[in-house]
């Protein structure tokens, strides 16, 4: 890699910044152009191929009964992966899922559970004996920076447009899914002092560090994840989060809710 | 033979086509980014997309040929392509079909002009409903003009079969699943060159002899869409480029 | 490797080709000479060494009660496993199996799997529950070329000489595994326009691409495999067909036949 | 919020401490003679041991970075270090652990003075009880220090968390497993600096923001704790080179 | 690594010995200090630290219900597992355990196993159902030579005080573990002809080979392995089997019983 | 001591054998065309082969020996060698089998010879009855020798055991599992060292010489066969080469 024509880059975006601007742009607390479409995957019970800017990712969603676990013998289980296909990126490559791999799953796997966005204890069948096994499949198709919200954002879309396939297994009619609450992920990063939201794969590279911050519709944090080698300093932390609720607000209201109908009620 | 009866009273299949004809076809060249080159392809419900990087640096260096780029190709379905949620990470029947495929597009592949290179070959599948291998072939070889690796023709895919004793293109699922037979064929149409053929089930030599040619019948028309696809995107380029 | 050595070699059994000739002397649709001994491993229900020239390939057959799959409840289950142990040549590494591995065992399996040459109903012990899986390995000794072939060969002629253990699991006599047809796997490879059968390991790396095709008592074929980075014109590739079918026939009746038994009716 | 009880009626937490009260911190420098740093460290019943290898020659070479040294840090759990024995090996939490504490540790170590090496920082939780990953980190700070490796300054780590309502600091087991909100994080003391940063629980802005400041007075106390850990082993070690 | 140093450092080796003495001062007989604590981490329901000389390993040993293997149905079961981690030394990589690994806890296993120091018997809770997996976990955290003794005595000494959590499975309360004898094993060292116990690292890099002797309170023998790329004669391998046999009478009536309050009788 | 008896009243085994006598041998040398020296090695049921290749070049490099040739060694059982059918691939019993045959052949292989080469030697196990891993080197040890591996020596191995309190020599399958002693022991005849000891079971000093003296016997035995083999494969090849 060249690491001249790196620095060069990165000296542009900060002073870009410095003078209010982006790369491409945006305000500095815009996301890029967002496109969700829901139900493309027949095969799927809920499915969500995002787009965000140039990056794309693709969320399915399968049910299928299994055994709760001992702890918690009245709940259903979810299972979040991530595959990071080398399709989507020439820094991808095959085999099983690395630490950014790993990573991208559980932080998306943590704003599903953590805010309780779906209902388990609805999903039980018998307890102690079958339940509602959730698998959440988040497939990258192609990485132009800020992966965590755009599969983020997938799964929940999938998650609120998935039907749980009760015929199939002969226990009654198919039912919704059943979604209380619309999380959103919202990751920034910290330039030249300033929080920029939703960073593309530029972006992302100058910066030293992101902060993920998944809010809720009452405004509550329900996860966060700080990545990358740099650190944040406390005021630029507590902006961040700030400005995150603020915009997970705004995605909510303009976007989840044209893609779902309906949640149940918390 | 099954009992599920596959062909209707009217001569016509469970999806209403007749016997020689194909599901919808729908191309998109270029629609990854990140990729030198992409194509997405559905074939009735099979969802595929494919992308190619390349020529680059081949790693481990041990791995190289100093005679030509190596090429490599890789299957893959998402967890959700089907019914019942598929475990990630390579099986044997992905590895199988990821060796028949890359040997299927390997024939057209010039990789002397790219000695100790990588030509990189994915296919995804997002959605399978019986024909994937030969969905992903089609998808790869309009990736690969996309990316503009310099190739002798396009590979055209499409599998045939036998069905209530009776030879028709282009298996969906049911008929995979209770047909008596199943074979996927590439072709180089350019060069009347086969590049795959895999077959299971039970038929004659006669009804392979006729099952062969009903293959390649089909696969010409795929190639005639292809070449349009990529003539569209080009077109399309070249007025964008010309444009404004 | 040395490649000029590589071309001058295959240009040399080209123009052998040419001249009507094979470098080891045989006619262009003979096989190497087959010797098959069967029942050579005592702690394997069904065994074959199979020597096809110097190719040997020794097919061990093994079988024990287990579960049938959800969507055959009232079958016997055939699970074909091949293992090119680097003992067998220096291309060969450790590990599990590769690309080549996996088509070997994959291409043998469809071979007994599609010609219907097991009767599995008879493998059920209970339906839904209890069926015998029969493991057909393929163990690889010494690779000179065709391991298809000799492994198909090893396969058939193990299973077809195989005992059910039913005493050793309490389910009443040793039977005969109910074996009713003798599918044949021949393969050809395309040099200079002349369908050669059985290629030995030099004719194997100087052709572009093999054709296997498996054909059964009937003169119907259940599987066939193209193999390699070359193609195959529809006419030679219709010859090819024709051609082994014949082969098939041929080793069917001269070599098979002295070592099985008797067959169960289809 | 959970039916456990976790405050008591006093305002004390189930093993007795304060709401923003550490459990007990035992640090030992300098523990295992292989290792060029190593650091035993017991947080409560947590007990976790850092080794540190480094700058040496790393391996493949095309995985060496000319700029710096890669900094890899691995997280390791014994088996009988939990209450249902844990099969050996990663898992995903010890490799998204691994990451965010390499990720922790890496701006504070100047790399840049060892291109092409690498830094090796290996931590084995021998027990645990809910903070494991925050007394890795610990270790490991103080262990890179032992090595000699040069650092912009140490980090320090601790969780803070919601139970019963109310923001508490360094989450026992309990309160880990039926509290609100459970929150790692890492410090640079010296600059000020936020380095590891989770949370997942349910809180409100107004509570975050609390429970950062706790973290960050609890971050510095630990900071004092290691310094001094530091200084008595070097003070000791004078004392022997120079004494006798 | 440096070979020349190496080389001079064996000769020196070499040359120690051939005067009667050894680099760390000890007599050929003896082994380094050592010192055995027991019941260090509170979550496993045994564990020693052992320390000799330099070399410190941790074991823990943890009980729960299982199934026991077929051919044993009223026996407990021993899993023995053994973590070389890079911690420990900077020859050990991450992964799986390698043949050292493996090794390892093999010979460990079967030190305790042969002797039947535990009375698998004892450990059956119902015949063919259910009884006891005892874990033996062996975690090295400073290797300074000679792991195999180390580990070894860490196993029983961890065995031996451990208790069965009978309570955490609602079976009753809580018993110690019938352990019925105290194996104990020495690993030797021929250098220059002599019999070198407890060899230290360097020792271990300059002896082209070990002999371990695992021997039981009665003097018997119950397990031994050589390892390395060098070979014994027959007479150095007897006398270290008695040279052997006597080291481990006297660490387990000097160190062993001091840890150790009583055991099961036979 | 075990319930099922070993040894019948006329003081002969369950297969008619003395107590120090070997099972029938049968060896023949260079069964396998592509490998630089083989050997195919009966020991009563257990039948196993060897294949050498080497010295070659040894990849990666890294794990190159700038003094001397690595050796390795794979021990491995066909999936229906056995009773019970056996998952493929290693675990951890052949691991370490493949350790101790790997050492009991290093002590008389002159690696110096070839600094940076591999010398790769694979043992197939095709069926077994007890004394695999001697019966591997036994046949590993001639392999080598037809492979024209320069050596010190050929090594021999066997099994003794105590069954019935009795110190047997050759351990077939039912004394191995019912017997109260196996220890399996390689030699190098010429020079009189011992390559490999393995041993469990419980035994007394005494009986433990015991038993390194019969099977020293026991593979001086097995030597001569070895030798036998070698020597009728030369003549054989140089009559082959000279005749005609």
């Amino acid at each position: 890699m060249s690491e001249v024509l790196d620095e060069i880059r990165k000296d542009y975006l900060f002073n870009l910044v410095r003078r209010g601007k982006r790369i491409d742009g945006r305000g500095f607390h815009d996301f890029r152009e967002l496109h969700i479409r829901t139900n493309v995957i027949s095969k799927a019970e809920g499915s969500a191929w995002v787009e965000l800017g140039l990056t794309e990712v693709l969320v399915g969603v399968k049910l299928q009964p299994g055994e709760p676990f001992p702890d918690t013998p009245d709940k259903g289980v979810i299972i979040t992966n991530a595959e990071l296909v080398p399709l989507a990126s020439p820094m991808f490559e095959p085999g099983p899922p690395d630490e950014n791999g790993v990573e991208l799953a559980r932080v998306v796997d943590r704003g599903i559970r953590e805010s309780g966005a779906l209902n388990l204890e609805k999903l039980c069948i018998e307890e102690g004996e079958k339940v509602w096994i959730v698998f959440i499949d988040v497939h990258v198709l192609n990485h132009e920076g800020n992966l965590i919200d755009a599969s983020a954002l997938g799964a929940i879309a999938a998650l609120a447009t998935t039907r749980i396939p009760c015929e199939r297994y002969g226990l009654g009619n198919d039912e919704k899914l059943p979604v209380r609450d619309l999380p959103v992920s919202v990751t920034a990063v910290d330039i030249a002092g300033e929080v920029l939201i939703d960073p593309n794969l530029y972006e992302e590279s100058a910066a030293s560090c992101r902060l993920t911050v998944i809010s809720n519709t009452d405004g509550t944090i329900s996860a966060m994840q700080k990545g990358g080698t740099g650190g944040l300093s406390p005021e630029i932390t507590k902006k961040t989060v700030k400005v995150a609720v603020e915009c997970a607000k705004d995605i909510r209201e303009n976007i989840l809710s044209g893609v779902v109908a309906s949640l149940e009620p918390y | 033979m099954s009992e599920i009866k596959l062909i209707r009273e009217d001569g016509r299949r469970l999806d209403g086509r007749l016997p020689e004809e194909l599901r919808p076809i729908k191309i998109e060249v270029g629609v990854l980014k990140r990729a030198d080159g992409s194509c997405y392809f559905e074939l009735g419900r099979n969802k595929v997309v494919a992308a190619v990087y390349g020529p680059r640096e081949l790693h481990p260096r041990h791995a190289q040929d100093a005679r030509r780029a190596a090429v490599r190709f890789r299957y893959n379905m998402a967890p959700f392509s089907v019914e019942e949620r598929r475990r990630p990470g390579p099986d044997r029947r992905s590895v199988e079909i990821s060796k028949v495929s890359r040997e299927a597009l390997e024939p057209v592949i010039i990789a002397e002009y790219y000695p100790r290179a990588a030509i990189d070959i994915f296919v995804e599948i997002l959605e399978s409903d019986a024909g994937t291998r030969t969905a992903g072939i089609n998808a790869a070889s309009v990736a690969l003009a996309d990316a503009g690796i310099p190739m002798k023709g396009l590979v055209s895919a499409v599998a045939v079969g036998k069905v209530d004793g009776q030879i028709v293109l282009d298996l969906m699922s049911e008929e995979d699943q209770y047909g008596e037979m199943d074979m996927p064929v590439a072709m180089v149409t350019r060069t009347n060159t086969i590049t795959l053929l895999q077959m299971d089930g039970r038929v004659t030599m006669e009804e392979f002899d006729r099952a062969l040619d009903l293959a390649i019948a089909g696969c010409r028309r795929i190639y005639e869409l292809q070449r349009k696809a990529l003539i569209e995107k080009y077109s399309e380029s070249r007025a964008e480029e010309g444009g404004v």
